[in-house]
């Protein structure tokens, strides 16, 4: 049964790589260093967002707030480089520290005037977007020789792929999550909020710190992803990375993770990550669809994963005698 | 032990408000070292609000509490804990979705170099574990085991946590003999350590057993401390109840039953239950016994089709019926009281008079609301009847004690007018009062000519009302008894023939 | 019953008359209705008439989140409805054939929606994830990307027409909020609705069909969507696949919490939804009668919606109480420090 | 021959840009050009994914919309080292013109300055009050239509805009913002122009107006930029009275630049600027109207 708690994210790890093979079968120029480089340059901002709503979802929350942030964070970076003198790293540890306060805000909120997660989420989204059009409506570029340098970071593979350092950063947040989330308190705290909040407090969770600290995760973590998204585009603009909220919390579910929280992992995660940028890197590949295509296509293959998984869930788990389901929960 | 004039916990003055009930009114608890505590009361009489209050999970409205002789004032659980006291809450609060042995250590894992010593971890749990006989993979997570398991993984949690104080609110509701034992000698084991140990639960013979002294509870007032001593039984429920309680005679007058209403052959659900034949006659009531995970809440579903069966049939006077699911049993005039209220019970939120008529409601079709009068009717009757104790019947049911909860569920069913009433564990973690009333309960609906199947692990109990009793192990039926057969041993023994050691 | 719904809407009540207030400050002249060409005219109606979308899909919405589910794609629904009723009305049908392939096309986008949850057991963001992201270009299929437009008296009635002067779309989401409330009040799936919410396996072992029922419940939310998606298309006499509610299941959601209802599900109130659905507008109204710089618009609308949910919240809620409370008589009555649970669906 | 072709759009978030879309794909297909099409919808990552997805499958050239301005130094870069090259749709970006082969665009700011210019004509020296209907909050087109109308009336002191919203570029909003106008302005009597930043805001602002109880057209003068066949049917119903012509046929010089490069490397310009043709109702809009109809819009 060990492995029925570890199974989605077998089953997510099999479904990408059933999927890469089958589309490299139709395009063996997908099998590219280049496309390998890009699935992590291309996907670090939205994947290091995804950590941080590993964590939220877990936790049994949700963090609608994530993609204004990253806008927010871009803005606010733009124009601090071009307004002021300040060095990027400076800026940069401005803007995290301002991302890490606004989630531990809202964690803050959502513990003490016990409003549900989605809701002050919701508010926090309109506000962050809002904030950065006020800093500018216009997008802002950044021209800065640190950024130049670096953007020249990054190690060109046989066949023109070019492993950046963006890439590195993304594999970093992962593994730093995973330690967090299997090997401290913290991140079994985590799991805890998730099993049952009720619960969890009787049994001695600090649920205040702890949901504060998750929000904090998760609003830092899109400061971090709002960095490498400024890197990324060299640019700040307060329209970018509308939606993107969803798109994380779908890679977040495609990973295997629960809505409901308390069950998934934060590796499945990175799998969710990359089947979504697989699914992208196909649909261009293709390059057939028409803009109404690739809505319903990409709506058709999120609901096929998630059917994969329900399947493959149910297969297995079929055959363990069911549980009684009268676990005490609240 | 009481020689120490010195208690380790002194609490005085508390009290404790909700909006229209007053849970707490000037309570005083004081325990000394080494002693086991009874806290005895009605259900609702504010025994779980109390330890709540003194563990810091419900803030007190007023009230001092000394540990050791310095006040503390626990705002949280994890105060509490830190300052030695553990405790085990009513109904089993572990998280399902960890291991067992992150339960076990949740907020306090060994660690290495700041990280979570997984090893240490498992290996620890492991030897915690044996203590109570079990032999469990603590890396499985914990809800691959029973609840009985659950249930020993809470209190090995309390007591490891435990440096001074040991708070056990109901931990035996699902336990068997064997594992009560197991776990007294564990609490005797800490109490010649010093501990203090306050226990609660509604089995006065355990109390008897193990207790040394007990403060007793009525509507939130401390009516008396005794030494357990120096009281009768009889004694004791007169302080708790406020009234004198009728012997629970076993008058077993053998009455004819009626037809076979219900007969089952053959049925079964593979990985479930085995298939067993069964006839439940109109006016009989056939209790089912066994050990923990023996079969019976299966058994109940299966046949209530919340779990349907998958092989034999059915008939019900006479004619084939297939059960897929409860509503179809609702239709055929079966009903089911869940073992599991708060789960598969009640709907917590909504009002007791709600949660009574909700069954009937649902049997009627969405589209053919019951009038209000009628409504107001139906909830009144049975409140009266059963006894009900609420503030009024707007009450959100979770507000109410898990008697009253349990005769509120009772009520849902019984509105239903069912020729067949499944009860699981009818009694589970009822006090003595509403015990002895619903074994009444049972006998009186038997001669209106009800027909019963009743789960209950209290053998005593189902020797008081059964006509029948069929006796399940390891999910399959393995002997029935009727007649002058029924009795606690007889029972005892067909469980036991040929068992072989537990896992 | 009328008192009931009286006491339980008076924060929303109090709610939107403050902003109408804060209006009224921003545009003295807010309050000022008169009747132009046969048809009443003024910031009032306005706030009513262009309340309408977002009222008719916080009535599905509200049954939606009372057992415990959410729907985003609503939008993407609207959309849908839009260019079917513009596609079928510029092939030549009449208007009333144009409206009911409309509502029927909502219907089976509610239905696809119910399956997923009560059948499938997916969990409800994400089932309606699906039709979220792929609805719209199921709309845009139907009108390939370009704006629909359609002169046909009927249709366009529905959305830039009047009956006793009073704009039809007011009309619409009155009648259709009277009818659903009526439906779910006077009979008893209100009360079912609210027992799955609140503890579907209890429910469901009480005999409760929770399947149809959360199917029926999506599908009340398709249709609902489906005649936003009518009202806005004839308000513009053309369907237009690419904007028609876009993002406005959020604006539902937020409405149905403003009135209280709780995403956890359970007890709901359709009237304190509809107040909701009006106090946003309100927002939205004041905002743009304010004249100030397009770049605040965000801000203020998330700084005025933060300060009314915060208000609404059950901890602000409960200070408030203990202050009534303590200035009366009596001992202070506290509640248990419970914690909100965290959304918890359709566990197995 | 049978060159391939990445195309990637922004979206389809307009009439306007399914036009462009269709027009591009028709283009392709009449000159054999095999277009490999990839919808971004509206987010500039999935641009550059496209990019870089195009790169990697070794197309031949790559035609690109950009969605805003800033950030394409690097994936434009990646471009050139694959000797790729890359036009310009409609839109420039904030990068070294050596990183691309031409930008086929009109000029945003000018479409501003010639509704400015024409409202400056048509009110002569009466005073008039302006509302102006932005597009989405952010985007360089508003800002720079915002701009050059800006520009072109600052000369006249007549000429006032009292009023500023954004209509998001779509029909619902226009209507909607411009009713609120009208309540804000004295019922309407005291506007005296609109100009919107697209025709979908002033087919909606339109019916707002018609509902107010005024005409469209006389009581209020309307401008807007984009020319899309309802607006030229409604300029010929003297609903409206101006719009700029944006045309969606950027491929065809974009194809031809292109195919001019690939046969002998010639280097077309930098900046391939598209007419902003003025529309008024001396125009034969019907004319117009048919033309367009049938172009996806
Ligand atoms: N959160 C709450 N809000 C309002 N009333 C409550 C709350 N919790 C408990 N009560 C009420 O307080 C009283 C005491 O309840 P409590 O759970 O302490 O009883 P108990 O003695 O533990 O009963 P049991 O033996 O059934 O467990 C009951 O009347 C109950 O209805
Ligand atoms: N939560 C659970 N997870 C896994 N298996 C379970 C669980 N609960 C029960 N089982 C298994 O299901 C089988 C039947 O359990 P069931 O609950 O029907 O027994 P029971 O006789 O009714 O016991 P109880 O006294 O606990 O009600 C047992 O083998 C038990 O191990
Ligand atoms: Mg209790
Ligand atoms: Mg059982």
């Amino acid at each position: 049964m060990k492995h029925s708690m570890k199974l989605p994210l077998y089953i997510t790890v099999a479904t990408f790589v059933l999927a890469y093979a089958a589309c490299v079968a139709q395009y063996p120029n997908m099998l590219s260093s280049r496309v390998i480089a890009n699935l992590l340059t291309d996907n670090a901002f939205l994947g290091i967002t995804a950590v941080g709503m590993t964590f939220v979802i877990l936790s049994g929350g949700i963090d609608l707030s994530v993609g204004s942030v990253i806008a927010f964070t871009g803005v606010f970076l733009a124009v601090v480089l071009r307004d002021t003198s300040l060095h990027p790293l400076s800026a940069f540890a401005l803007a995290l520290l301002i991302a890490t306060v606004f989630g531990a805000a809202m964690g803050a909120t959502i513990h003490y005037l016990e409003m549900p997660p989605f809701i002050v989420t919701l508010a926090g989204m309109f506000l962050m977007r809002g904030l950065a059009y006020v800093l500018s409506t216009e997008s802002v570029p950044i021209d800065h020789a640190f950024y130049g340098w670096l953007q020249s970071l990054y190690w060109q593979a046989p066949g023109g792929g070019r492993f950046r350092i963006t890439g590195l950063l993304l594999l970093v947040t992962f593994g730093v999550a995973m330690v967090v989330l299997h090997r401290t308190r913290l991140g079994r705290n985590v799991y805890a909020l998730g099993g049952s909040a009720q619960t969890a407090q009787l049994m001695g969770v600090p649920c205040a710190r702890t949901t504060i600290a998750i929000y904090a995760i998760s609003g830092g973590l899109a400061g971090l992803a709002g960095i490498v998204f400024s890197l990324y585009t060299s640019a700040g603009y307060s329209l970018a990375t509308v939606g993107t909220e969803l798109d994380a919390i779908a890679a977040v579910v495609i990973g295997g993770t629960l809505l409901s929280g308390g069950s998934g992992f934060v590796a499945g995660t990175f799998f969710g990550i990359m089947i979504m940028g697989l699914i992208q890197t196909y649909i261009v590949f293709d390059g057939s669809l028409s803009s109404w295509w690739t809505k319903i296509v990409i709506g058709g293959l999120l609901f096929t994963f998630i059917m994969l998984q329900k399947g493959l869930a149910w297969l297995t788990t079929a055959r363990i005698p069911r549980a009684n389901g009268s676990t005490a929960r609240s | 032990m009481q020689s120490d004039p010195k208690p380790v916990l002194h609490a005085t003055g508390i009290s404790k408000f909700f909006p229209g009930v007053i849970a707490l009114d000037d309570v005083e608890l004081q325990l000394y070292p080494g002693e086991v505590h009874a806290l005895l009361g009605e259900n609702g009489a504010g025994k779980s609000t109390l330890i709540k209050c003194l563990t810091g999970a419900y803030p007190r409205d007023a009230g001092v509490i000394m540990l050791d002789g310095a006040e503390i004032n626990p705002k949280d659980p994890l105060s509490s804990q830190a300052a030695g006291i553990g405790t085990v809450y009513q109904e089993v609060n572990l998280l399902s979705n960890l291991s067992v042995a992150e339960n076990l250590f949740l907020g306090r894992q060994p660690r290495r170099f700041g990280m979570i010593d997984q090893r240490r971890m498992l290996r620890d749990s492991k030897d915690i574990l044996a203590q109570y006989g079990l032999s469990i993979d603590p890396a499985q997570l914990l809800s691959s085991y029973s609840i009985a398991i659950q249930q020993i993984v809470a209190i090995a949690r309390a007591v490891e946590l435990s440096g001074k104080v040991l708070i056990l609110d109901e931990p035996t509701a699902s336990l068997d003999r064997e594992e009560v034992e197991l776990m007294f000698s564990v609490i005797r084991r800490l109490t010649a350590r010093g501990l203090a140990v306050v226990f609660i639960t509604h089995f006065l013979d355990q109390v008897l057993a193990i207790c040394d002294r007990a403060t007793i509870l009525r509507n939130g007032c401390v009516v008396g401390t005794r030494k357990l001593a120096e009281v009768t039984q009889t004694e004791i429920v007169t302080l708790m109840l406020g009234r004198q309680l009728e012997a629970a005679t076993h008058h077993h007058e053998r009455r004819e039953t009626g037809d076979v209403l219900l007969s089952l052959r053959g049925f079964g659900k593979r990985g479930a239950i085995e298939p067993f034949d069964l006839d439940i006659h109109t006016g009989e009531v056939v209790g089912m016994a066994g050990l923990l995970g023996s079969g019976r809440t299966e058994t109940c579903n299966a046949i209530f089709g919340a779990q349907p069966a998958d092989q034999g049939e059915a008939r019900l006077r006479g004619s084939p019926l297939r059960i897929s699911t409860p509503r179809e049993a609702i239709r055929n005039r079966i009903a089911l009281c869940p073992e599991d209220r708060k789960t598969e019970g009640i709907v917590g939120d909504l009002s007791v008079r709600e949660n009574i008529i909700l069954s009937l409601q649902a049997r009627q079709g969405w589209y053919r609301p019951l009038p209000r009068a009628k409504i107001e009717e139906i909830a009144q009757s049975y409140v009266k009847a059963l006894d009900i104790r609420l503030a009024n019947l707007d009450t959100p049911i979770r507000l109410l004690s898990g008697g009253n909860q349990q005769k509120a569920l009772l009520a849902r069913w019984l509105a239903t007018e069912p020729q067949l009433l499944i009860l699981d564990e009818p009694t589970r973690g009822i006090d003595v009062g509403a015990h002895a009333e619903i074994i009444a309960l049972i006998e009186r609906l038997r001669t209106q000519g009800m027909a019963l199947l009743v789960a209950s692990s209290e053998m005593e109990e189902l020797v008081a009302y059964s006509t029948k009793i069929v006796v399940l192990r390891d999910r399959r039926q393995v002997g029935a008894l009727t007649g002058d057969d029924i009795s606690p041993n007889a029972i005892i023994r067909a469980i036991a023939a040929e068992e072989e050691p537990r896992a | 019953m009328i008192r009931s719904t009286l006491r339980r809407v008076t924060p929303q009540l109090i709610i939107l008359a403050l902003i109408l207030a804060l209006n009224m400050v921003m545009f003295p002249g807010f309050f000022h209705v008169e009747v132009h060409n046969g048809r009443l005219f003024g910031n009032l109606i306005d706030v009513l008439n262009r309340g309408a979308p977002v009222a008719l899909l916080s009535v599905g919405m509200t049954l939606v989140i009372a057992t415990r589910g959410i729907d985003l794609s609503v939008g993407a629904v609207m959309a849908i409805s839009g260019a079917v009723a513009a596609s079928v009305i510029t092939g030549g049908a009449s208007w009333i054939v144009a409206v009911l392939a409309a509502l029927g096309a909502g219907a089976l986008c509610g239905l696809w929606n119910g399956v997923l949850v009560a059948v499938l057991r997916i969990q409800p963001i994400v089932a309606t994830l699906v039709l979220m992201v792929a609805g719209r270009g199921i709309a845009q299929l139907l009108t390939e990307g370009a704006i629909l437009t359609f002169n046909d008296p009927g249709l366009v009635r529905l959305g830039g027409g009047t009956i006793l002067s009073l704009p039809t779309p007011i009309w619409i989401w009155i009648g259709v909020a009277a009818l659903v409330g009526l439906v779910v009040r006077r009979s008893a799936l209100g009360l079912l609705i609210e027992a799955t919410g609140i503890n579907e396996r209890s429910a469901r072992l009480a005999g409760i069909n929770a399947r149809v029922l959360l199917i029926a419940v999506y599908l009340v939310a398709g249709l609902c969507a489906a005649l936003a998606g009518v009202v806005v298309a004839a308000d513009i006499r053309g369907a237009d696949a690419n904007n028609a509610g876009l993002w406005m299941e959020l604006d539902a959601i937020l409405a149905v919490v403003i009135g209280g209802t709780s995403l956890l599900g359970g007890r709901f109130s359709i009237t304190a939804s509809l107040l909701g659905a009006l106090i946003i507008q309100s927002v939205n109204s004041a905002i743009l009668m304010s004249g100030m710089a397009v770049e605040f618009n965000l801000v203020i609308k998330a700084v005025i919606i933060i300060t009314i949910l915060v208000i609404q919240s059950p901890r602000v809620r409960h200070w408030i109480y203990l202050l009534r409370a303590s200035s009366g008589p009596g001992p202070m009555p506290r509640q248990p420090a419970s914690r909100t649970p965290k959304i918890e669906e359709g566990r197995p | 021959e049978n060159e391939t072709v990445g195309f990637s759009q922004i979206g389809s978030e307009s009439g306007w840009r399914a036009a462009e879309t269709s027009v591009t794909k028709a283009d392709a297909k009449e000159r054999g050009i095999t277009l490999k099409f990839a919808d971004a919808q509206q987010k500039q990552e999935n641009q550059i994914k496209a990019l870089r997805g195009f790169i990697a499958q070794g197309v031949d050239a790559i035609l690109l919309a950009p969605v805003v301005a800033t950030g394409w130094d690097e994936v434009l870069g990646e471009a050139k080292d694959a000797d790729i090259p890359v036009v310009l749709l409609d839109r420039k970006v904030d990068a070294s013109d050596d990183l691309y082969l031409t930008a086929v665009t009109s000029d945003t700011v000018h479409e501003g300055t010639v509704a400015g210019d024409w409202l400056k004509d048509a009110v002569g020296d009466a005073q008039c009050n302006v509302v102006e209907l932005q597009g989405t909050t952010g985007a360089s087109v508003t800002i720079d239509r915002k701009k050059g109308f800006a520009d072109a009336i600052a000369s006249a002191d007549n000429i006032t805009i009292v009023r500023s919203q954004t209509g998001d570029f779509t029909r619902a909003q226009g209507k909607i913002v411009m009713e609120s106008f009208i309540k804000a302005e004295g019922g309407g009597s005291d506007i005296c122009a609109l100009y919107a930043h697209n025709d979908d805001m002033a087919l909606g602002a339109i019916q707002a107006i018609k509902e107010a109880g005024l005409k469209p057209g006389e009581d209020i003068k309307i401008v807007s930029i984009d020319s899309v066949p309802d607006m030229h049917l409604a300029i010929s119903k003297g609903e409206a009275n101006a719009t700029v012509e944006l045309t969606p046929d950027m491929a065809g010089p974009a194809f031809d630049a292109l195919e001019a490069y690939w046969a002998d490397g010639t280097q077309p310009e930098k900046w391939i600027q598209t007419d902003s043709t003025l529309f008024t109702q001396d125009d034969d809009n019907e004319a117009a109207y048919e033309n367009k109809k049938a172009l996806g819009y």
